[in-house]
């Protein structure tokens, strides 16, 4: 597979990360949508790392996925905040803010 | 390649504020909560960081094999947010006296963020940059979301973080585009390889810069990328809001200066064009939607995005090559912004009541007869943020329009500078609020704390005295941006 | 006594302008620390500052050298080098005569007023005197950047003049006032920018020295813009028509010092920037300008006086009055001839004194009766009769009766006028009818007639402190009336200045130039056709260079 | 003879400070006494000014008197300086002369006015503005005191200002006459384009070098300084205003709008004569303007019941005389006349102001009748102006009048036309003056029972019988030649005004003197206008020398054009809706409308469009996360876009 063949499964997965965060109205699909994006970077980024000199990409994938864990673990705890205070993880229902 | 690997001092200040966090986090484990101890032992911390800092202005160092560079350039940046931290916890405390305690670990959040931030601003890697960028976004997620028992809070903070991991996904999957074109993800030689393809720009490249543009534009709150701003100011306590207003949005601006002012500055690569245009929708969208606030955090927080605007107008016209006035101008005006920015937060913290959020425009009815000195120092920095001499405000939007107008961006001048005087109108209408309107009846006497007092006459002294005598400070921005070469 | 003299005394004669803005900023700052209900040491203190500012004004008049063009008093210190800002004050005539007006009118305005506001007492004595430092630094300032500030940050304490001690819709006024007013200043702020840089590629010197930017021949489309925005800002200063609009409101909101003020002071701004900087650093645009300026002017002065003839509000009715004269002003500055030059100048001292004391004298029966309407009044002649007379003599110089003062700048303006063009006169002409219609209009409805109301029945006359306000006024309308020259000589170094700088460029206006890209090399031929050039205004060879190396 | 001259200005000055300062505080007779003291000793400095310049040659160039510098800067230079001439010293000398005598009577007058102090200040300053018109070496300065003049009448016919109709009176009167000082000004600065000074000795010295041969733009300056006159004189169209002046208190109607200020437009044009000759067409217009005004005026003058009413517009007629001699080239004729009418037409108003004086301040003369019984002196003194003013031989009117007519048909620009024009006036003016001699003195008494007539005292007697004496003999001054006079006055003014005709003559105009060989002519048209006058009383007398003149007979002879008349030909209702009505509206229109609604609106617009925006845009902030992130994924979306493009 070429680097390109990679590229472009790295951009679907990207693109059906975005539109998971856009339709999806369940908070924690958001965050999953969004892992679903830092997933496509990591594929981008060993992809790139696979094809060209240096293991930089790899290292910095792993970078990616303690960030993605760390994001999650704070993001989980803020959903169950707002789980507590709203009876609710529906993002649709949170529009007390606006305007 | 491995020369600066081992030099510790170059990380020497945020480690000191490193340290301080996690004293602090360890601090509140064994006192007892709301002890005055914790912010103070925070403060003290952070300005031993403050000295640190400033000791080592004039230096030069590399860490990490060149992920890491501090200089002039980060050591104003540290001074932005070191600053800006102590300012914030003095606020804070006040703040405490009338809504209530914030959790303990709320000190330890601020000394992490600022970490973070001094990671952003000492970045020679892109990678750098995101761990610090990512260290900061968590505190300030978690930060917003800290009035408990507010639905509004957790809503905000919510969306904020929602939206900022979205956003990190941009900017990482732009990170993966610049490496897979340039090999490397080190300033210095992405700065190196765009200006030896300048007639050539590989098409990976661009599409990275986009999307890391995507992602600063996020973080800074610049149109289109600006909706969680207003939400998560709002949402945020009050002092949260201050320090997201100047702190993190100097941060932000410290890694568009590196990247867009300078490393991607170069024609061959239409960013120009498209950060034109983000300035453009930033000025027109932050001062339009201001109008219709009555929420006064939320008015600030459109008014911010405008201010980006205008900072994003400097860095359009911002050409190394030619002259240091955008990269200068953006720093002076984080300076200026902040002065008045924290100014005008810590006035909303010290009038806001305990029940009562008392943070709309209505509530600054009568000000002036109730406590003229408030009144004043509102109306001052009110004054700056219009960009009415002689204030900093206004010498801030001289020096970065200047800077568009040199580069030949006139019509972005001309076009923001008659936003700004929309701006003039929902600042003004503080202005009559508290000076032209009867007070109202029910106003709460509040308990005024010395020291917010004093932070807020420093703060104003300080747009008013800058704002007449611009020259140490803008010698200091001059030299720190020159230190990026 | 020169800078070196380390004399106490001859230290401050060497900054003796920086002190007549220090000294009010240090008695607003005196005020701050005043206790909270003294209303009385407030007053006190605003007053005595502002007769001290009056004194050294005086002072300034009687050691001015009349007979020279250059700026006296001039002080030149280090601001701001980073962008070559200097701290750059000066005089020429027209400075100090509106310096002096300045100096003038904040005494006699405030005695004027001493008891119509009671409330706030601090924040207005302190704004009263920040309000004259900004004056008094507008008009000083030579250098731009130094003008700007002044220019703005004299706005906030009008702002607040208006909107906190104003009348009913005070706060409208003081927004559409300041909006309106900044429009034009941030559009005249990116022109400075703008016009910053211009001189600074074209000679490789970045400043904003006043006479540094006069030297330079701008290119011709740049100058166009920059002549526009600078003129725009001025115009709704001023306000020419049709820009005019905050002013009635403006005026009949604010208190009367604050009218007082505006009129008599902060109007001028407007023409005093269109001579100071419009005409001298764009003079082909303003030569271009000038049908297109002149025809604002008379319609402003036909219109203004038309719409004050039906004015039911008296304040409202010298506002729009205020639009007609000043029509008169900008049209003696297009004229670029130095009798229209100094006649506008001493207009606009003329309005100064008249319509000023025009507003104290509102301001009077206002604080007897608390209404403006004219038809409140009538036949107070019979009880106020010492008003009558103050009345009649301010409305009849306002009128531009010969032997008083508006005569002889509006008779100057239309001499000049009438030379250039006697179209650029004669449509203004009927403006001396109107004139009479409105203010006559005004002194038959609150003077004469029956004394038919009850509370005008017990109106007093004038007390001490109103007639003491009015003397100091009625001398200079009278005197500049009868014997002008003492007022048009040190105006006249200074419209001779402007002549010359204007006529260098006069002739080559005509060109037409077709082709924006051969823009700046026509202008080289334009200013090498220049038969005269004139040494002291006309570009030097370096600029010349510069500007050839622009166009390759 | 400087000395003098600057006295005669200074006189009235202090006059005028004197009133300023104590006009409220002594009492009348003292406040009257001295401010009618010092315009008689304004006379008296008058008297010895023009005899001292008379000393130096009755036929020299006049004499100029510096006092300082008025306006210099830039190539405008404007002096205060003062002229005494042939002219200016026969100007002086009426202004003093018969203000003298104005001021005294108005002792007895005004006596007892709440005003009294006010009323001799006014008059003390209007004195003051009147020699500065007539002595001013400048346009400018004769400028000022034209306005000068017009703010004393404007104060004075709004004396008694708490009557409506006197301060619209004073209103009207300020406003008409500026319209012709725009004119006037307008004028002067055609002449300052052309000229480079507004010195009028300089003018008219190089007159006939910079307007070589006349032309188009002698002839606009002349028109438009003519404008100025007619306002100030109350000619046709500006007229209207006069007639509304008698509201004001009678000695000021003698003054101010008979014996002085009204003459100023006559002695303008003789004045700028120089000029006025090298435009022809503008003398054709001063005459007809001249000549129309008189016939006009006469025509309304017959219909008038108000006694002072009557008076004002036999006033505006004799302008109209004084204008046709201008017209006709005769200045020197036309300022004859106007010296003989301030005698006779300043003695008429005060004789009137007696009446009233007497009738307790009624002016209606259907209320009058008989009086002559109760005020003889009066009577007598009125008679002796009013044959002056009709012209019976051997008063002064007599004089001027026929010398008018003559010029009219003779003159170096006369024509038979303008003769006939004013021979029909000359009719007019024998109807009118004799019926209201008839309606007030003779006849039977229509006087009110409540009213009881007495004759006034010696202080407003004693002037109206100086001024009867100048008005019966004040004319042989002027006995022309064919009478054996030497038509002394016209040789004398013609010294000032011939500088004129010397230049003229050399440009190819009509020398004055030229016609007058033509005695017989002369002889003729003297005895024709005699004829006149006596057909005048004829009619008079036929219509009004009844037991009850009321109806009057041309009421219902015509009792359309009685109507006509009586409202004055309608000017008023004319310009009130062709001038005052539309432009009225039109400025209630630009200002409620296209002030408030167009040009406040637009700017108010500017807001409105702001805040809709404003709103607009805060309202895409929907509160949803997901469009936030739409909105970040659509950003990147069209930065990619832009990027491809």
């Amino acid at each position: 597979m070429t680097l390109t063949g990679y590229l472009i499964l790295s951009a679907i997965l990207f693109t059906l990360g975005v539109l998971g965060v856009l339709l999806r109205r369940n908070a924690i699909m958001i965050l999953m949508s969004i892992e679903l994006m830092l997933n496509a970077v990591n594929l981008a980024m060993v992809a790139f790392s696979r094809f060209i000199p240096g293991l930089d990409g790899q290292v910095i994938s792993f970078l990616i996925i303690a960030i993605a864990a760390a994001e999650a673990a704070v993001g989980l705890a803020l959903v169950v905040q707002v789980a507590r205070d709203r009876q609710t993880v529906d993002v649709d229902d949170l529009t007390l803010l606006r305007g | 390649m491995f020369e600066g690997l081992y030099s510790w001092s170059a990380v020497a200040p945020a480690l000191v504020v490193l340290a301080t966090a996690l004293v602090v986090m360890m601090t509140d484990l064994f006192v007892e909560p709301g002890n005055r101890i914790v912010p103070w032992l925070t403060i003290a911390g952070l300005f031993a960081g403050l000295v640190v800092s400033i000791s080592m202005w004039g230096t030069e160092e590399v860490a990490f094999s060149g992920a890491w560079k501090i200089g002039a350039f980060s050591i104003y940046f540290y001074c932005i947010f070191i600053v800006a931290a102590i300012i914030t916890i003095f606020f804070s405390m006040s703040h405490e006296e009338r809504r209530g305690r914030f959790p303990g670990e709320y000190w330890s959040l601020i000394p992490f963020s600022v970490v973070g931030m001094m990671v952003m601003a000492s970045a020679a890697d892109l990678i750098t940059l995101i761990i610090g960028l990512e260290t900061m976004s968590l505190c300030a997620y978690v930060m917003v979301g800290l009035n408990r028992g507010d639905k509004r809070s957790s809503e905000g903070a919510l969306k904020y973080f929602l939206l900022g991991a979205f956003a990190s996904a941009f900017l990482l999957y732009g990170t993966a585009f610049i490496y897979g074109s340039v090999i490397t993800t080190r300033f210095a030689e992405i700065t190196v390889f765009v200006s030896a393809h300048s007639n050539a720009i590989p098409f990976n490249l661009q599409v990275g810069a986009i999307l890391l543009l995507v992602g600063l534009g996020f973080k800074v709150a610049a149109v289109p990328f600006h909706m969680w701003a207003p939400d998560a100011y709002q949402a945020a306590p009050t002092p949260v809001t201050g320090f997201m207003a100047t702190a993190i949005k100097a941060a932000g601006f410290a890694a568009i200066v590196k990247i867009f002012g300078l490393m991607l500055a170069t024609s061959a690569l239409v960013l120009q064009d498209l950060i034109w245009w983000l300035a453009l929708l930033s000025m027109i969208v932050g001062n339009f939607a201001a109008v219709m606030q009555m929420n006064l955090k939320r008015m600030l927080a459109y008014s911010s995005i405008a201010h980006v605007g205008y900072l994003l107008t400097a860095i359009v016209g911002s050409d190394p090559g030619v002259s240091l006035q955008g990269g200068t101008g953006v720093l002076f005006y984080l300076v200026s912004y902040a002065l008045m920015t924290l100014g005008a937060f810590g006035v909303l913290i010290i009038i806001g009541g305990g029940e009562d959020r008392r943070e709309t425009l209505v509530d600054m009815t009568g000000l002036a007869s109730k406590s003229p000195g408030l009144a004043l120092a509102m109306t001052i920095f009110m004054v700056s943020m219009s960009g009415i001499p002689p204030t900093i405000g206004f010498f801030g939007k001289f020096y970065v329009f200047g800077a568009a107008v040199q580069s030949g961006y006139t019509g972005l001048a001309v076009i923001g500078i008659l936003t700004s005087v929309v701006g003039v109108f929902y600042y003004l209408r503080v202005v009559v609020n508290m000076y032209m309107k009867p007070a109202e009846k029910s106003f709460v006497p509040w308990r005024r704390s010395r020291i917010s007092d004093i932070t807020l006459g420093v703060l104003a002294a300080a747009v008013l005295y800058i704002g007449i005598f611009p020259q140490s400070l803008l010698d200091l921005a001059r030299s720190a941006f020159k230190s990026l070469f | 006594m020169n800078a070196q003299d380390l004399t106490f005394f001859g230290s401050i004669w060497a900054h003796w302008l920086s002190w007549t803005i220090l000294i009010p900023v240090l008695g607003a700052l005196a005020i701050a620390i005043v206790p909270k209900d003294r209303h009385t040491l407030m007053k006190g203190i605003a007053l005595v500052v502002s007769l001290v500012v009056l004194a050294m004004g005086l002072t300034i008049w009687f050691s001015f050298d009349p007979d020279s063009a250059a700026f006296q008093f001039a002080e030149n210190m280090k601001w701001i080098p980073g962008i070559g800002a200097a701290y750059l004050v000066g005089i020429d005539g027209m400075s100090m005569m509106l310096l002096v007006l300045t100096a003038f009118l904040t005494p006699i305005a405030l005695v004027g007023t001493w008891t119509s506001v009671t409330e706030k007492m601090k924040g207005y004595t302190a704004s009263i005197l920040m309000l004259e430092a900004g004056m008094i630094g507008v008009f000083i300032a030579r250098d731009l950047f130094l003008f700007y500030i002044f220019w703005e940050a004299m706005l906030i304490p009008m702002y607040l003049l208006i909107g906190v001690w104003g009348g009913p819709r005070r706060v409208y006024a003081a927004v559409k006032f300041i909006l309106y007013t900044l429009v034009g200043s941030f559009l005249m702020l990116i022109a400075i920018l703008a016009l910053y840089f211009l001189h600074g590629r074209l000679t490789g010197i970045y400043t904003f020295d006043l006479a540094a930017l006069e030297q330079i021949a701008l290119p011709f489309g740049p100058q166009m813009w920059l002549f526009l925005a600078f003129t725009f800002a001025f115009c709704i200063k001023v306000p020419l028509w049709p820009f005019h609009t905050w002013l009635p409101d403006a005026h009949v909101e604010a208190p009367t010092f604050g009218s007082v003020i505006l009129a008599g002071v902060l109007l001028k701004m407007g023409t005093y920037g269109l001579l100071r900087f419009s005409l001298p650093i764009f003079p082909i645009a303003a030569t271009i300008a000038v049908p297109w300026m002149a025809t604002l002017a008379i319609i402003g002065i036909i219109y203004g006086g038309l719409v004050a003839w039906v004015q039911k509000d008296i304040k409202s009715l010298v506002a729009y009055s205020s639009v007609a004269h000043l029509g008169f002003v900008v049209l003696g500055i297009f004229t670029f001839r130095a009798e229209g030059l100094s006649g506008s100048i001493l207009q606009m001292v003329n309005h100064g004194l008249s319509t000023g004391a025009l507003f104290i004298l509102v301001g009077y029966i206002y604080q007897r009766r608390h209404t403006r309407e004219i038809s409140e009044f009538g036949g107070l002649a019979r009880v106020m009769p010492i008003y009558a007379a103050f009345l009649l003599v301010v409305a009849f110089s306002s009128a531009g009766l010969p032997g008083l003062n508006g005569f002889v700048g509006e008779f100057l303006i239309l001499i000049a006028a009438f030379q250039v063009s006697p179209w650029m006169a004669i449509p203004a002409i009927p403006g001396i009818i109107i004139a009479a219609l409105y203010l006559l209009r005004m002194v038959r409805g609150i003077l004469w007639g029956p004394l038919d109301k009850e509370e005008n029945k017990v109106l007093k006359d004038l007390n001490l402190r109103e007639i003491v306000t009015m003397v100091p006024l009625l001398f200079f309308i009278v005197f500049i009336g009868v014997f002008p020259k003492p007022f048009l000589r040190p105006l006249e170094p200074v419209a001779a200045k402007i002549e010359k700088r204007m006529s260098s460029v006069r002739q080559p206006v005509r060109y037409v130039i077709e082709t924006p890209t051969t823009v700046e090399s026509e202008e080289q031929e334009i200013q090498l056709k220049a038969e005269e050039p004139a040494s002291d205004t006309e570009p030097t060879e370096s600029d010349e260079l510069h500007s050839a190396e622009m166009v390759k | 003879m400087t000395t003098a001259l600057k006295l005669v200005l200074l006189f009235p000055l202090i006059g005028v400070v004197f009133g300023l300062s104590f006009g409220r505080r002594l009492p009348e007779k003292v406040v009257g006494w001295i401010s009618s003291l010092c315009i008689g000793a304004a006379f008296v400095s008058a008297l010895i000014a023009v005899t001292g310049f008379i000393g130096l040659g009755a036929d020299g160039v006049g004499v100029s008197v510096r006092l300082f510098e008025w306006i210099s800067t830039g190539p405008v230079h404007i002096d205060a300086t003062l002229w005494l001439d042939q002219l200016s010293s026969v100007m002086i000398l009426v202004v003093t002369g018969v203000g003298f005598l104005i001021h005294v009577y108005s002792i007895g007058y005004m006596h007892g006015d709440w005003g009294f102090g006010r009323f001799f200040t006014y008059m003390n300053l209007f004195t003051f503005a009147m020699l500065l018109l007539v002595l001013g070496d400048s346009l400018a300065m004769l400028f000022i005191g034209w306005e000068g003049v017009g703010l004393c009448s404007y104060l004075l016919i709004g004396f008694w200002f708490e009557k409506d109709s006197a301060a619209d009176a004073g209103r009207k009167a300020f406003v008409v006459n500026r319209i012709g000082d725009a004119a006037f000004i307008s004028g002067m600065l055609g002449i300052f384009a052309l000229f480079g000074t507004l010195e009028i000795q300089e003018i008219l010295h190089n007159s006939h070098e910079i307007l070589a041969g006349g032309g188009a733009a002698v002839t606009i300056i002349t028109l438009l300084l003519f404008v100025g006159a007619t306002g100030k004189s109350a000619q046709i169209p500006l007229h209207i205003w006069l007639p509304d002046a008698m509201e004001g208190p009678t000695p000021v109607s003698a003054l101010i709008h008979a014996a002085t200020m009204v003459t100023a437009g006559v002695y303008l044009v003789a004045r700028m004569g120089v000029l006025f000759q090298m435009a022809p067409v503008t003398l054709v217009v001063v005459a007809l303007v001249g000549a129309l005004t008189a016939i006009v005026a006469g025509f309304i003058a017959i219909a008038q019941h108000d006694i002072k009413k009557v008076l004002a517009y036999s006033t505006v007629s004799q302008l109209g005389f004084m204008f046709l001699a201008l017209g006709a080239g005769a200045f020197s004729v036309g300022i004859f006349h106007l010296m003989t009418h301030a005698f006779f037409k300043g003695l008429l108003f005060l004789g009137a102001g007696s009446v009233i004086h007497a009738m307790a301040d009624k002016q209606d003369m259907r209320e009058m009748g008989g009086l002559k019984k109760h005020l003889p002196i009066t009577h007598a003194t009125m008679l002796i102006a009013g044959l002056a003013l009709a012209g019976i031989p051997f008063f002064s009117g007599f004089f001027s009048k026929d010398e008018i007519l003559f010029e009219a048909w003779a003159g170096p620009n006369g024509h038979p036309l303008f003769w006939a024009l004013g021979a029909i006036a000359a009719v007019l003016t024998g109807i009118y003056i004799f019926r209201l001699l008839y309606l007030t003195f003779w006849g039977t008494s229509r006087v009110p029972d409540d009213v009881h007539p007495h004759e006034s005292p010696y202080t407003m007697t004693v002037p109206l019988m100086i001024l009867a004496a100048l008005a019966a003999l004040g004319g042989f001054v002027g006995l022309p030649q064919v009478l054996g006079g030497g038509a002394w006055i016209q040789e004398f003014i013609g010294n000032a005004t011939g500088a004129v005709s010397h230049a003229v003559e050399a440009v190819g105009g009509h020398a004055e003197e030229a016609t007058h060989g033509n005695s017989g002519l002369q002889v003729v048209l003297m005895v024709v206008s005699v004829l006149l006058a006596l057909t005048g009383y004829w009619i008079a007398r036929k219509w009004y020398g009844r037991e009850n003149p009321y109806p009057e007979v041309p009421e219902t002879a015509a009792p359309g054009l009685w109507k006509a008349m009586r409202q004055k030909f309608y000017f008023d209702e004319f310009y009130f809706m062709v001038i005052g009505r539309p432009l009225q509206k039109a400025s209630e229109w630009l200002y409620r409308v296209f002030d408030v609604k167009v040009i406040d609106g637009t700017v108010n617009g500017a807001g409105q469009v702001t805040t809709t925006l404003a709103r607009w845009i805060a309202g895409l902030q929907v509160g949803h996360v997901g469009s936030y992130a739409l909105a970040m994924a659509g950003g990147a979306i069209i930065l990619m876009i832009l990027l491809l493009i």
